[in-house]
């Protein structure tokens, strides 16, 4: 039987990614997606967040979410195609395009939170 | 084609695969098989609830064992079998937990035991209450280490197939394809199990349709005690599921329509809150079905649209003790009946249970017929005398398995003789078999009635005769019943013509199997003219121990024709006595 | 049965189903489960959309006031009220029914039972929203 | 509540039928009985061909396992009363193939039972005479519910993992693995890693969930197997990090 030795972390990053953005995203997105832009809570005003996102902590906390967030993405995403629409032929192509484009957007990411304050 | 093994093992029950790590254990050269008309994991063992029994407190002794068995066997035991059983059914079951069956456990991690009926002692192993699906797939899983044990699992046994006296293997059908095949072994064990679907109202599972004592009484080994047919006390009315004897080890009451413990009138000794060991709910099967049918007679049971029925009251036990303890019997009673033990009386009703008698054995398994093996229900060693004792059946699998598998493999180590090859004689039997199976049966074209029919006949006409009370007159229009049944059965008609999975092919099988099983049980309890243990004649109301001190043997000899015989008991230290419970 | 099956004279072809392409259309619970899955979909875009707000807010008040009027463009609003009934999908079942199976809690040699630790896990996320609102709102 | 009811029954019969079709029977709709005692209604009475699988006819031999209007169920747990007025549909198990009428093959399953090591190992075997291997009931308590799975077969026809790759260990087997890795009395957990963590064993579940909810005996499996993913990814994480297995 064939075993996969990258699984377990990718699973770990799964798994760690569904957390975190089961507890941070309804909130953010609740609030800059929809409460701020239909105006039933005005939003903060620049300075207050530029404060917020200057701490570093929050930073690198904001970089763990996003990180995590998009391996759990690429990893639940390439189960759906696989077992969803039955694409299993295409399984190298699909995982490639899942964890290379998480890859790609951790270091967007990366290069937003850390490098551009 | 054939298949050829050294040791055979027909059935794949508790018994079957215990005998089967035997052999392996025993001898790794020897080839076993296990043939099986269910996958193993589906035998009728996994239904078994209360327990094991088996000495492994301080306070207990072999000696007290076997005389609670003997007592309750109404001295039919054979003596030197029990000492043997309750010597080794310990050692049996600790095994099996260091296989990794989950025994129940005290709090200090002991295994943990709880009393049962007619035990003096606590000496019952439980796993809460699954024991028997516990024990099995503990076995099974086992069995899965060993990878030289072979299985045929849907196979279905058809023939003994007998050379010059002694068995040379089997003919088996395989279910999926509808190949029939000879599958030759120098020994056979059947743990075929037993014959409870040979009555209307049964806790048996519809696989227990006595063919093991049928493939071994057409063969001409005998068979014993067949007369003595034990009821459960306790029977969910409708399904006849069982209500485990744990419900009342555990505290639970038998009540009438008043809500009168009713036991305590009759000589089953006085009601105490608690439960007291050999005495009222605690007192052996036969006893308590006796006693339902006088409430019957005093019109003091609930008439329902399933008949009569009294209570199990579990009520005062307590949501706590019934679900670590009895969850099986709550989950049983909230699907079919729609109650909950918990607040509600459960409704119950004697049934047809297990089948004391059997395939007549030495206490290594041995049949009188050279290389045929028995253990289990389908066996009778003679540990159960008149009236099995619950919980000593699960152990009786295990240590008579075991013996009959180290027996087997021993016979088939010594037996290595030059019959490799099929002899043309063994040969011819398989044709002929193959003829009656394909011509006989399947492809007949002046059949008349279906087999349904006539299975329900059987099992009235075994209710009638053969229940808790019997009497000679009845018994005689029973056996002229069979009789006619029999020929019937000659001229009965199968609509499925099919290969695959014929489940009418194997009905048909099992029917003709139990018209056997029927007549030698009806035979034998018209010859037994007195009352003992499960055997009760209205006619013949006491024990008598001058003409009946003695194990019933029946054959069917190669004419055909019947033939009763009797075995004194094996008495080695306990004589005859009263039975004595709740005193 | 230890052999290998051999089809036969007596031992016709089986049938074997095949699974259809949309399996999932067929069963309540399995759309349920390919909808959670695709969750992850609007996860991957909240993580966009945050980065997007990262990088306006970096940029200065100018470019964060733009920010804040194209989020509340009518396509916008809509496309985050889709992902957030996705995102809230996930976390409830995330939290509340997939979490609590897979973890064995244990507080003083017991198991926690599943429920237990799906209050536990709804605590945990009242605290986690409540920081967040805290510090975005002050 | 009407007297009697309609059983729409898959009937498959591999010598003439190319695929399965329909047949409907009309039996007696009594309170107390079960789906299969439906069928064994008209197995007696009115088609003696119809072929299936039972034998205890109380929920735990873990034989009658059949589709009832698309779901999986133990069939002699099952009752008429509650799918009346009918009609009711009885099909094979799905996810499996048809070998007649009601009759699935399970023989994938039983070739990979063995395979997760189902029995209890030690590095020494302690002969009897010398006791019991002692177990506080909460260690018992730790297995107990993955050693109720009678093998019925209902979450492989649940799982639609499964149904797409047959090559997936399954649901009940990992979960009989897991009862034994979690048997205080075992130590053969490191034996059965590498079947179970392979990429047909856990990692190809997604965690459906199904599986747990058709089991009629509680067992979990889903649970079994994440939890079972854990402790695999802490293991290849503790062997990434100390390599030498320190
Ligand atoms: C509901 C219930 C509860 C019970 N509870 C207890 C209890 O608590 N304690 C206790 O000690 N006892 C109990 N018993 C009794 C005990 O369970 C049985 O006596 C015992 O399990 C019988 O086991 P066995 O191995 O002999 O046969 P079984 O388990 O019945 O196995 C028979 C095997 O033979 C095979 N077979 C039969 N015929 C053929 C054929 N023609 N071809 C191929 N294979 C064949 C079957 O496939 C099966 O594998 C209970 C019994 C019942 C019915
Ligand atoms: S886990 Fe449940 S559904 Fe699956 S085989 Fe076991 S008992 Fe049946
Ligand atoms: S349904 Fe299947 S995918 Fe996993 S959780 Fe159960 S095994
Ligand atoms: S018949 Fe045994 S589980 Fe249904």
């Amino acid at each position: 039987m064939a075993r996969r030795p990258v699984e377990p972390f990718l699973w770990l990053l799964f798994s760690a990614g569904g957390v975190l953005s089961a507890l941070l995203i309804p909130a953010l997105l609740f609030l800059f997606g929809v409460a701020f832009p239909l105006g039933w809570m005005s939003p903060p005003d620049h300075g207050r967040l530029t404060a917020v996102l200057g701490h570093p902590v929050t930073r690198v906390v904001l970089l763990g979410l996003c990180v995590l967030a998009l391996f759990h993405w690429a990893h639940r995403f390439r189960y759906a195609l696989h077992h969803g629409l039955q694409l299993r032929h295409l399984e190298r192509a699909i995982s490639l395009a899942c964890y290379g484009g998480a890859l790609a957007g951790s270091a967007v990411a990366g290069y937003l939170l850390l490098s551009a304050w | 084609m054939t298949l050829p093994h050294d040791v055979l093992i027909v059935g794949g029950g508790g018994a079957g695969v215990r005998a089967a790590i035997a052999v392996a254990e025993r001898d790794p050269r020897l080839s076993v098989a296990i043939v099986s008309k269910v996958y193993p994991m589906r035998s009728h063992t996994v239904s078994a609830e209360g327990g094991a029994a088996g000495v492994v407190r301080s306070d207990d002794s072999f000696d007290e064992h076997a005389y609670d068995t003997v007592s309750g066997g109404d001295w039919l035991c054979a003596q030197d079998a029990v000492e043997v059983f309750v010597k080794e059914a310990p050692e049996e079951l600790l095994r099996l937990e260091h296989w990794g069956c989950p025994w129940s456990r005290e709090p200090d991690g002991r295994v943990a035991v709880r009393p049962f009926g007619g035990m003096k002692k606590m000496r019952t192993w439980f796993a809460a209450d699954k024991t028997g699906f516990h024990l099995l797939h503990t076995l099974f899983q086992t069995s899965l280490r060993y990878g030289r044990i072979i299985r045929y699992d849907e196979w279905y046994v058809t023939k003994l197939l007998v050379d010059d006296g002694r068995v040379a293997g089997v003919v088996a059908i395989e279910l999926m394809s509808g190949r029939i095949e000879a599958i030759t072994a120098r020994a056979v064990v059947l743990c075929t199990g037993g014959c409870g679907q040979v009555y209307p109202f049964t806790t048996n599972a519809a696989i227990k349709t006595g063919d093991g004592m049928g493939l071994a009484y057409r063969a001409g080994a005998p068979l014993k005690d067949m007369e003595f047919v034990q009821y459960h006390p306790t029977g969910l009315p409708f399904t006849g599921i069982l209500i485990t004897e744990a419900a009342r080890a555990e505290g639970g009451w038998l009540v009438n329509k008043d809500g009168y413990r009713y036991l305590q009138d009759y000589d089953l000794g006085t009601p105490s809150p608690g439960p007291v060991l050999r005495s009222m709910e605690l007192g052996p099967r036969d006893r308590l079905s006796q006693a339902f049918v006088k409430e019957v007679d005093k019109g003091r049971t609930v008439d329902t649209p399933y008949g009569p029925i009294v209570h199990l009251d579990l009520r005062h036990l307590g949501k706590a003790v019934i679900d670590a303890r009895l969850p099986f019997v709550r989950e049983l009673c909230r699907s079919y009946e729609n109650i909950d033990p918990v607040r509600e009386l459960i409704p119950v009703r004697p049934v047809v249970h297990y089948m004391m008698g059997g395939i007549h054995t030495d206490i290594h398994g041995a049949t009188p017929l050279e290389g045929l093996f028995a253990a289990g229900e389908a066996a009778c060693v003679s540990i159960n005398g008149a009236n099995r004792l619950g919980s000593n059946s699960l152990p009786e699998l295990l240590v008579f398995g075991a013996r009959a598998g180290r027996a087997a493999a021993s016979f088939a180590s010594g037996a290595q003789d030059a019959r490799t090859a099929v002899r043309p004689a063994v040969r011819a039997q398989v044709e002929d078999e193959r003829r009656r199976l394909e011509h006989g049966l399947l492809n007949r074209d002046d059949g008349k009635e279906p087999i349904s029919a006539i299975r329900e006949e059987m099992r009235a006409t075994m209710e009638e005769s053969t229940g808790i009370y019997r009497s000679g007159g009845s018994l005689a229009r029973a056996a002229d019943r069979l009789s006619v049944l029999q020929d019937r059965f000659r001229s009965a008609r199968l609509e499925d013509r099919s290969r695959t999975f014929n489940t009418e092919l194997v009905a048909a099988l099992e029917l003709s199997f139990m018209l056997d099983v029927a007549e030698s049980i009806v035979h034998c309890a018209l010859r037994r003219e007195e009352s003992r243990g499960a055997h009760q004649r209205v006619d013949f109301p006491a024990r008598d121990d001058h003409r009946f001190l003695a194990n019933t043997l029946i054959y069917r000899d190669a004419d055909g024709t019947r033939r009763v015989e009797y075995l004194p008991v094996t008495i080695t230290r306990w004589p005859p006595g009263e039975r004595v419970y709740g005193r | 049965m230890s052999e290998k099956v051999h089809y036969t004279r007596f031992h016709p072809r089986w049938y074997r189903p095949r699974v259809p392409v949309f399996w999932w259309l067929r069963r309540r619970s399995y759309l349920l489960f390919v909808l959670r899955e695709l969750s992850s979909v609007w996860v991957a875009w909240s993580v966009v959309f945050l980065l997007l707000l990262v990088n306006a807010v970096a940029q200065g008040p100018e470019r964060y006031g733009r920010f804040l009027a194209w989020s509340a463009a009518p396509g916008m609003v809509l496309l985050n009220v889709v992902a957030l009934c996705f995102v809230l999908l996930h976390a409830v079942t995330w939290l509340f029914t997939l979490s609590p199976h897979a973890m064995a809690v244990r507080l003083r040699g017991r198991r926690l039972p599943p429920a237990v630790i799906g209050v536990g896990n709804l605590v945990a996320w009242m605290l986690a929203s409540a920081l967040v609102a805290l510090l975005v709102l002050g | 509540m009407a007297d009697h009811i309609t059983l729409r029954v898959t009937r498959y019969r591999p010598e003439s039928d190319t695929e399965p079709v329909a047949q409907e029977y009309e039996i007696p709709l009594r309170k107390e009985w079960s789906v299969l005692d439906g069928l064994n209604h008209i197995k007696d009475h009115l088609d003696g061909t119809l072929s299936y699988r039972w034998s205890c006819r109380m929920g735990v031999c873990g034989s009658c396992g059949m589709t009832v209007n698309s779901e999986p169920k133990l069939t002699c747990a099952t009752f008429l009363e509650d799918y009346a007025p009918g009609p009711v549909r009885v099909e094979p198990l799905s996810n499996f193939p048809v070998v007649r009428d009601l009759v699935v093959d399970i023989g994938d399953f039983m070739r990979k039972l063995p395979q997760v090591r189902p029995w209890l190992i030690r590095s020494e075997q302690e002969p009897p005479a010398e006791g019991e291997y002692p177990q506080l009931p909460a260690e018992r308590a730790e297995y107990e519910q993955f050693s109720m799975c009678i093998n019925c077969m209902l979450c492989y026809a649940a799982c639609p993992v499964y149904g797409l790759d047959q090559e997936f260990l399954g649901p009940a087997a990992i979960a009989l693995a897991q009862r034994y890795n979690l048997d205080s009395r075992d130590q053969g957990a490191s034996e059965r890693m590498d079947v179970l963590s392979a990429a047909e064993g856990i990692w190809a579940c997604t965690f459906v969930g199904e599986c747990s909810a058709v089991c009629p005996k509680d067992v979990d499996p889903a649970g079994a197997i994440q939890r079972y993913k854990f402790t695999a990814a802490m293991e290849s994480l503790r062997s990434f990090l100390l390599p030498r297995g320190a």
